[in-house]
């Protein structure tokens, strides 16, 4: 009588990558629904045209490499990497700006390195940033703030925003200058380099600014936050990323503001202006990516929140997110090198 | 010992003075040449703006230079050329650079005509982003030429701004920050020249350093 | 003219002499198979041997028997050189998209039923891991056999062959797979 | 119970099912004496056992029948009466359907005792070495799961025991025998202690168990209280696994880390089973050498779950029957627990004191193969692993063969708990590649010394080349020698020739020799120092000098 | 002061050696695929790189210029610094063999690194005094250390991967090299 | 060394040992001045005179040369041939000089060059040392070529602009608009670019050799 060989352990918990990578997207519908209530149907197109691009190259990639279709199909991993890409371009933009960003991001980020896990860049972050510098103009396209407000029949109806997403077709009431601005973060940054100093620009156009930062991307931070607790609270992601992250701009930006308050954005603006949250809580956390241990994620989201600040301060982006998650993924195996904690018994060992 | 060492360094000697000769040789031979390439590349720009039989000077060594210019908004170093028909002068190239760039400072060459009138624009360096603020560059766009002819007096001075902050220029879709700094730096050396056009041609040429 | 030949001449006699001198001086005796290899080796030095540089390379071949097909710049060429300086077979390049699975040791074993006892594979082996008399079954202790192969050819009956060696250790699990044959 | 302080070890697992409650309600059950018995004679860790009967033997239960041949061994007993009826290798229960030697022993039912030592009525009037010789002779091992041998674990020359450490955690899912073993034999459980505490010179014990069991703990309590103990204590801990693990045990009671690769020796403790302690009570009290275990067998995919005594040596093709046997969905069968017991291929393999429970799962009760995805670097498995190692580093390094690195992670302070893969959300095997990595480490040091006997044996060849060489030039020259002798005038000058050369072999050979001592010396540890390898090609049969160079080697 | 403080950060990271500027790219190919030695290179380089910055300048500044034998630029720097380098690296060898392990060794690896060059030719194209140019130097090789040690982890890390088959080796390294680049255009506009 | 065909030579310059594909070597000037195909091939050519003219003299004095100053005086062969060739652009094809700028004296420490030079010229005989240069030096300009038209195209989809910077005026015409009213794909004229472009070129020819050993 011959019985099956299986290596112990034989439980095996009830957690799987795909539950895994879907709460993910769990964490990111409050966010979802909050842009969309703000800024549009175009939230939702983005999504959607990334979501089916990304299914379709991880397809073809994973044809190409012979790999098992629907199990790595079903992994979510994608549907993950194109929903953050989808948030994180301008609202109203053409489909062919997820599509490209997409092919980086699954790709070349992704399949070239083999694949779920192996990635050692953020594939949506790769993804934005090939867009961001490839076409600086699509993306800074943001939906205008005047705009804003719940999505309302007199504003781009769904068919509207299927039209300029795809045809290029901007209904004859307005145009794409009217309908898109520069985002509050790049406006500040653009007015700041004029000399004019923080209230001032704050007050000067009520439309842009709601009751602390950028009117409606305040919210849609708030949203992403409630996400992003959710996923500590459901375990798919740590503490010490996002507080490391969220502190470390905190930090910075209060000692900057209370140097000098009139040129430096304070805090508050900092925390819930641009893709923040979604940077703290679903991009500098993907696993894949970012550092092993827990004190190597504290330094990992240290350092990112250190760089987004100075890369949105003194650099030439006006948010610096994505490019600080992938200095951050370039030094996280060196981190990882360091931060092995000390095991069971190596304190009193003799080794 | 000593007789490796005097070998090595003999053959060492005998290489390098061959070789050495023949890049002297080379020198010698193509310096006249890279020379007037060198002096091609400043009469063919400042040739862009203002048509070389407009004047008759040696222009590319009737200049003069300032490490740092306050009345034109820059730190750098500004130099400006003079032309001249006989003795009246008839243009002034001014090469200086609008330091409110996206990216930093926009390197400009700016021509202008003695009665004020601009000759012409050109951009000879800048870090815009490419595809948005380097429109400036003439390869990209004849953005730049909107400036022939005008002077302080057309537009209004209080017009020598962006479209989007009320003047007559146009901005790029997505980039009012680069236009904005070039028609400031344009506005800012048209008023200079204005006020100084006397002295600026005036000044003595700075001795040029002819090295080989 | 005369300047600049005048110049440089001075500064090559100068640092001729300092070579020279520094030849002499800092001499460091070695393998002269290193200077030979090293001579063979493109200096480069551009580390992509996984050494720092050609003269290393050199030495980790003379003095560690490092692989002698780890130079890219060189290629096939330089291999051929140092395998024969180094008196060693050649081998095929390195291909960098190689896989390079954990391969099987691999000992000699003698085929019992053919064993004439000749001892020609006792002499033949360097290590002294076959053993047996004249006239008697030969075999190889597996744990000493080094693999190389000596005893092959000389075997009349051509009953020795290379067979994988079955770990003494407790039952290795292996590496796992997926069903993809990659290692998971 | 005593309420103490308790620590935490990292990580661990707290929602795991338990099931216990499958075969801890059953009453304890005597397995009947089976047709054959086959015993194993490497039961425990260290070197096997050498058989002392020959084929044809009669035997009675409780005879030793393989004696240890080193201090770290064990010996082996007949675990019934009857006649050894072959010894050779057979299937052992190991994972890889390993095979081992064993002797065979047609019982003949009488179950008829050799002749015991009278029982000890005061085991004070022992000494510790007196002690430590019975349990020795016993043949007990760890019966937690590790089979070190337990005289072992007596520590002589002084070293200090603080404590004495009673694991009966019984952590894994489904085992309950240690559980039963408190419940039903509370006073064998407390005497073996008894005798430990006075063997170990130790000031106290304490029991650790799991609060999964007040049954147990009550009982032991009840116990203590009667006799009036004062210096051992029962300790509940929470329900978390690995809690059994020793190295936990001994954090969560006292607090205390075992150094990396040191015992609990090194700070003051020993830790022992309950189960060990028990067999410890019959060895010294009642003279009984260990001949059975306490084997939980349970399962979904078994009928009748329960706790049942079974003669060392029975297979557990028998133990299964004598349970009901399989249900009809049974699908496939661990030694051990759920967590650490390896599966087998084969129900035809005898029971060892290492097996604590038998487990037969239904289709779909055990994980089965898994078809893993690639890591995606969570960290759960960090977050879980109690002995804080980073267990997806350790899969990645030994996936790319970076053995160094697996090292340098502490790769041998992996207790093989299993936590890891359980956490997994990609289902990954990682103790599976971790034991791989370990094993390669082993091979690859192995390889090393090999390396170093090759060329050690490489010189020798040479040596006994030249040897060879100068004598038959020897040889010549004598014979050169005798037939110049006859010419009778150059014999002077030939016989300076031959001393001469002499003197050269010699001092080639004194020379070679002396540097093979120094290679063996410095490069080769002692234990498999090659100078003592003497394999000449002399005229004995090939197989009697493989079988000496194989047993030197080892 | 600001001047220095911009050349720094200039060097190091808006216009990094190796990412940006393109320069030393063979070592930072050759020397990545251990952290160890990358951390010895990075040493190294740091040494020759500021030592070549401030040997080249006071040969321009000093010989070159007023000899007016510019155009030998190229060949009198590359000499110079073969030289010196070689003659360093023997000397340690043979001196301090600690140093010799943990820096001479990956000295002659540097010689044939354009960027060692490229520093003393960027220094006088940007005109830069004594200071700056040492300055200058070490910058650059901060930012080529950096680079490098960073992608020698990286790459660590991706032998493990399970790349296609067509791109393993240099190919996936060359990847990485472009996407490290990609991440360090954020870095632009800092000065 | 044994002596090797000049066929043998040929293909290894080209393909099998091609010195940025294989050798992994003068990627400098192979990643910085690839943006276009103009100026890639301008790079490569003078690198490839560079070669020829270095691997000629070095074969040529390669027995009169003591090994203690062997790599200064090929350091010495390498500038003055480098030099020389960067005076001779600046004079005649200024346009050119001012787009490759450092990259022209650079040529000097490209390690091909000393690699060859050690590796082959030092070694063979003069007639041998030349083929094995200029077949380098194609190798080079191939696969310099090759990553300036990919980068071209998906940066500007155009191919050959500029032309006339090394062929003067009538070279204009050369340039071809592949896709016209394209975007513009910057990253791929942009730092990044050069480096995935020379990577998926890496994995082309990986292909391409699996594909012929598979059949043969
Ligand atoms: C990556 C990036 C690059 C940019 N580059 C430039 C630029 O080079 N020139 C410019 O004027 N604006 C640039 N901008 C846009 C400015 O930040 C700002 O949005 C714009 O000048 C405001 O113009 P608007 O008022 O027309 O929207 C860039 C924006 C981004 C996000
Ligand atoms: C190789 C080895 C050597 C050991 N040596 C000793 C020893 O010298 N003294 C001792 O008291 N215990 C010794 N032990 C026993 C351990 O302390 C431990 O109790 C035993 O390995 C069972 O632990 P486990 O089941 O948790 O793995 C040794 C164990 C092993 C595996
Ligand atoms: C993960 C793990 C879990 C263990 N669980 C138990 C347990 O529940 N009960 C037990 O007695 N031994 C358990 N052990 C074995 C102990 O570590 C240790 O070997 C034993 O307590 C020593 O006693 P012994 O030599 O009497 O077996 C476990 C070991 C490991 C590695
Ligand atoms: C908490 C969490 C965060 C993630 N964040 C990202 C992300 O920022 N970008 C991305 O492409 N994929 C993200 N993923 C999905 C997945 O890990 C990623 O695609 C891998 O990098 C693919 O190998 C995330 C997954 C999890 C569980
Ligand atoms: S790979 Fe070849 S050329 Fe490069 S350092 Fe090693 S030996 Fe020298
Ligand atoms: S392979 Fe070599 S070592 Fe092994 S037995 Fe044959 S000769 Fe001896
Ligand atoms: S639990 Fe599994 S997937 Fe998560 S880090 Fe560990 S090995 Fe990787
Ligand atoms: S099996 Fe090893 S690595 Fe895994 S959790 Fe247990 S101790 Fe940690
Ligand atoms: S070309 Fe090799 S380092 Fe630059």
């Amino acid at each position: 009588m011959a019985f099956q060989m299986i290596a112990a352990p034989h439980l095996r918990g009830p957690n799987t990558t795909s539950k895994y990578m879907f709460k993910v997207v769990y964490g990111l519908i409050p966010g979802i629904i909050a842009a969309t209530y703000f800024f549009g149907w175009g939230v939702l197109t983005n999504i959607a045209i990334a979501v089916t691009a990304a299914l379709f190259f991880e397809a073809i990639a994973l044809k190409l490499r012979r790999h098992a279709l629907q199990k790595y199909l079903c992994d979510g991993s994608a549907v993950v990497t194109a929903t953050l890409l989808g948030m994180a371009i301008p609202q109203l933009s053409a489909w062919w700006v997820p599509v490209v960003g997409v092919f980086m991001a699954i790709v070349i980020a992704k399949h070239l390195y083999g694949g779920l896990g192996y990635n050692p860049f953020n594939p949506a972050a790769i993804g934005y940033v090939v867009l961001l510098i490839s076409f600086p103009k699509e993306m800074s396209q943001w939906v205008s703030p005047d705009w804003l407000g719940p999505v309302s029949p007199d504003k781009l109806s769904f068919a509207q925003t299927l039209g300029v997403v795809f045809l290029d077709k901007i209904p004859d009431t307005t145009s794409l200058d009217l309908l898109t601005h520069a985002s509050p973060l790049d406006y500040l940054k653009g007015q700041l380099k004029l000399g004019l100093d923080v209230s001032a620009i704050v007050k000067s156009d009520p439309e842009m600014w709601g009751t602390f930062s950028g009117k409606g991307w305040e919210w849609v931070n708030i949203a992403l936050l409630f996400g992003g607790i959710y996923m500590i609270w459901k375990k798919v992601i740590t503490w010490h990323i996002p507080v490391g992250m969220i502190g470390s701009i905190i930090a910075l930006a209060s000692i900057v503001y209370a140097i000098s308050p009139e040129t430096a954005v304070n805090p508050l603006i900092h925390i819930t202006s641009g893709g923040i949250m979604l940077g703290a809580f679903f991009i500098a956390t993907d696993p894949v990516t970012s550092c092993a241990s827990t004190k190597g994620r504290l330094i990992f989201g240290i350092g990112a929140g250190s760089l987004t600040y100075i890369i949105r301060t003194w650099g030439g982006y006006p948010d610096g997110i994505a490019f600080a998650v992938l200095l951050m993924n370039l030094s996280a195996p060196y981190i990882d090198r360091f931060t092995v904690p000390t095991i069971y018994g190596a304190k009193t060992g003799a080794k | 010992m000593i007789k490796q060492m005097i070998t090595a360094s003999l053959l060492l000697t005998l290489y390098s003075v061959v070789g050495t000769g023949l890049v002297a040789y080379t020198s010698a031979a193509t310096s006249e040449q890279i020379k007037a390439n060198e002096k091609g590349v400043l009469v063919n720009s400042i040739g862009e703006v203002l048509p070389s039989d407009n004047y008759d000077n040696e222009i590319t060594t009737d200049k003069i230079t300032f490490a740092d210019h306050a009345a034109l908004g820059t730190a750098n170093p500004v130099t400006i050329y003079r032309a001249r028909k006989g003795d009246t002068p008839v243009a002034a190239v001014i090469i200086t650079e609008a330091p409110e760039g996206y990216g930093g400072a926009i390197k400009l060459l700016i021509g202008i005509n003695s009665d004020g009138t601009l000759a012409g624009v050109r951009t000879i360096s800048h870090a815009e982003t490419p595809g948005l603020g380097d429109k400036i560059d003439i390869n990209k766009d004849d953005w730049v030429k909107d400036f022939d002819g005008k002077s302080l007096n057309d537009p209004k001075p209080e017009e020598w701004k962006v479209k989007k902050d009320g003047g007559v220029f146009d901005q790029f879709s997505g980039a009012t920050i680069t236009p904005r700094a070039v028609v400031k730096s344009i506005r800012t050396t048209l008023v200079y020249f204005k006020n100084n056009s006397d002295s600026i041609f005036s000044k003595p040429s700075d001795t040029v350093n002819t090295k080989s | 003219m005369l300047i600049p030949i005048l110049t440089l001449g001075i500064l090559a006699a100068l640092f001729g002499l300092l070579l020279g001198y520094s030849a002499i001086k800092f001499k460091v005796d070695g393998d002269p198979r290193t200077d030979q290899v090293s001579d063979a080796l493109p200096g480069s030095n551009c580390g992509q041997c996984g050494m720092a540089g050609c003269g290393a390379y050199a030495q980790a071949v003379v003095e560690e028997g490092a692989a002698i097909n780890l130079c890219p710049p060189g290629g096939q060429p330089v291999m051929l050189e140092i395998a024969e300086i180094m008196e060693v077979e050649p081998t095929e390049m390195a291909d960098p998209t190689g896989d390079d699975d954990a391969n099987v040791v691999l000992v000699a074993e003698v085929d019992e039923k053919d064993c004439i006892g000749c001892n020609l594979c006792h002499k033949a082996c360097p290590v002294d891991a076959i053993i047996g008399m004249a006239g008697q079954l030969h075999v190889v202790v597996k744990e000493d056999c080094i693999s190389c192969k000596a005893c092959l050819k000389p075997c009349p009956m051509e009953c020795i062959s290379m067979q994988p060696m079955i770990s003494q250790n407790e039952p290795v699990w292996p590496l796992p797979r997926n069903h993809e044959g990659a290692t998971v | 119970m005593t309420t103490q302080q308790l620590w935490k070890y990292h990580g661990g697992l707290k929602t795991i099912p338990h099931r216990k409650s499958l075969s801890n309600s059953a009453s304890v059950r005597t397995a009947v004496v089976p047709r054959f018995i086959v015993i194993p004679l490497h039961q425990h860790i260290g070197k096997p056992a050498i058989p002392m009967v020959n084929v044809g033997d009669k035997v009675l239960k409780g005879q030793k029948i393989g004696r240890a041949v080193e201090f770290v061994s064990a010996p082996i007993h007949a675990s019934t009466s009857g006649k050894v009826i072959a010894i050779g290798d057979r299937p052992v229960p190991a994972s890889g359907g390993a095979m081992g030697e064993c002797i065979v022993i047609e019982t003949d039912g009488k179950d008829e005792w050799i002749e015991l030592d009278p029982p000890v009525k005061d085991f004070h009037t022992l000494d510790q070495a007196s002690i430590q010789e019975k349990i020795r002779l016993a043949g007990i091992v760890g019966l937690g799961g590790a089979t070190f041998p337990s005289h072992v674990k007596i520590p002589g020359g002084g070293a200090k025991v603080d404590k004495l450490i009673i694991n009966a955690a019984e952590c894994e899912p489904y085992i309950t025998c240690d559980d039963m073993l408190m419940r039903d034999r509370p006073h064998d459980v407390i005497s073996g202690i008894q005798v430990m505490l006075h063997s170990l010179q130790a000031k106290e014990c304490l029991i650790g168990l799991e609060d999964n069991k007040p049954e147990a703990a009550q009982a032991l309590e009840k116990h203590i209280a009667k006799e009036n103990i004062s210096n051992i204590k029962v300790i509940m801990t929470p329900t978390v696994y690995p809690t059994g693990g020793e190295k936990q045990l001994i954090k969560i009671l006292t607090g205390k880390e075992v150094p990396s690769g040191g015992l609990p020796l090194n700070i003051g403790y020993v830790v022992h089973n309950v189960g060990t302690a028990a067999a410890i009570h019959d060895a010294i009290i009642l003279g009984k050498p260990i001949i059975s275990r306490l084997v939980t067998v349970s399962g979904a995919g078994i009928n009748e779950p329960c706790n049942i005594e079974v003669l060392l040596g029975t297979q557990i093709k028998e133990v299964v029957e004598q349970c009901g046997g399989y249900t009809d969905d049974f699908e496939y069968l661990i030694a051990g627990g759920p967590m650490m017991g390896g599966a087998l291929m084969n129900d035809e393999v005898p029971l060892v004191k290492r097996i604590n429970a038998i487990l037969c799962g239904a289709k779909g009760e055990f994980a089965g193969p898994q078809d893993s995805m690639p890591c995606v670097r969570c960290g759960s498995c960090a977050n879980v692993c109690p002995t804080k190692l980073l267990p997806q580093q350790l899969y990645w390094y030994a996936r790319s063969g970076e053995l160094d690195k697996c090292n340098d992670l502490n790769l041998f302070d992996c207790i093989e708990c299993g936590c890891c893969s359980f956490v997994c959300p990609s289902k990954i095997p990682l103790v599976q590649c971790i034991t791989f990595a370990k094993n390669s480490v082993r091979n690859e040091r192995e390889e090393q010394r090999k390396a170093t006997r090759s060329s050690a044996r490489g010189e020798r060849k040479q040596v006994r080349l030249a040897k060879e060489a100068a004598e038959k030039a020897a040889k010549k020259a004598a014979k050169q020698a005798a037939g110049s002798a006859a010419k009778a005038k150059p014999a002077a000058k030939a016989s300076a020739q031959l001393e001469a050369m002499n003197q050269e072999m010699k001092d080639a050979m004194a020379k070679a020799r002396e540097h093979l001592q120094e290679m063996c010396e410095i490069k080769c540890p002692p234990a498999s120092a090659p100078n003592d390898i003497t394999i000449e090609p002399t005229a004995a049969p090939v197989k009697e000098a493989l079988a000496k160079a194989k047993e030197l080697l080892k | 002061m600001s001047q220095y403080v911009i050349i720094l950060v200039s060097t190091i990271l808006v216009n990094n050696f190796v990412l940006v500027r393109f320069l030393g790219i063979c070592p930072f190919m050759g020397v990545s695929t251990k952290v160890e030695t990358a951390t010895g290179m990075a040493f190294a380089t740091t040494f020759v790189l500021t030592l070549s910055a401030i040997l080249a300048y006071l040969m321009n500044q000093f010989l070159l210029i007023p000899l007016e034998i510019e155009y030998l630029r190229t060949i009198a720097f590359i000499l110079v610094i073969a030289v010196v380098v070689g003659f360093t690296e023997m000397a340690i060898r043979k001196t301090s063999p600690v140093l010799y392990q943990l820096l001479g060794i990956f000295l002659p690896l540097i010689t044939t690194n354009c960027a060692v060059l490229g520093v003393a030719l960027l220094n006088v194209q940007e005109g830069n005094g004594f200071l700056a140019s040492a300055l200058y130097g070490f910058g650059a090789s901060i930012g080529f250390s950096l680079a490098l040690i960073l992608f020698a982890a990286m790459r660590e890390r991706i032998t493990a991967a399970d790349v296609p088959r067509p791109f393993k080796g240099p190919a996936i390294a060359f990847v990485t090299a472009g996407l490290m680049s990609l991440a360090f255009m954020g870095f632009s506009g800092l000065v | 060394m044994a002596k090797v065909s000049l066929s043998e030579i040929s293909i290894n310059g080209l393909w099998k040992n091609n010195p940025v594909l294989v050798q992994i070597l003068g990627l400098c000037p192979a990643l910085a001045v690839t943006a276009s195909v103009v100026n890639a091939l301008g790079l490569s050519m003078a690198t490839t005179a560079t070669l020829v003219l270095s691997n000629l003299i070095i074969s040529l004095i390669r027995n009169f040369v003591k090994s203690e100053i062997r790599i200064p005086v090929y350091i010495i062969v390498i500038a003055s041939v480098v030099t020389a060739i960067e005076l001779s652009v600046k004079a005649y094809a200024y346009d050119l000089y001012l787009v490759l700028g450092i990259f022209l004296p650079l040529i000097v420490t490209n390690c091909v060059i000393l690699g060859r030079a050690e590796a082959f010229a030092s070694k063979n005989r003069p007639i041998a040392a030349v083929v094995d240069g200029l077949m380098c030096g194609l190798g080079f300009t191939i696969v310099l070529c090759a990553l300036g038209a990919l980068r071209e195209l998906i940066g500007n989809g155009t191919l050959f602009d500029g032309m006339h910077l090394m062929f003067g005026e009538a070279a204009r015409g050369l340039k071809i608009v592949v896709i016209s009213d394209y975007k513009g794909f910057l990253l791929a004229i942009l730092p990044p670019g050069a480096f995935i472009g020379l990577g998926l070129l890496l994995a082309g020819k990986n292909i391409i050799d699996h594909r012929s050993s598979a059949k043969s």
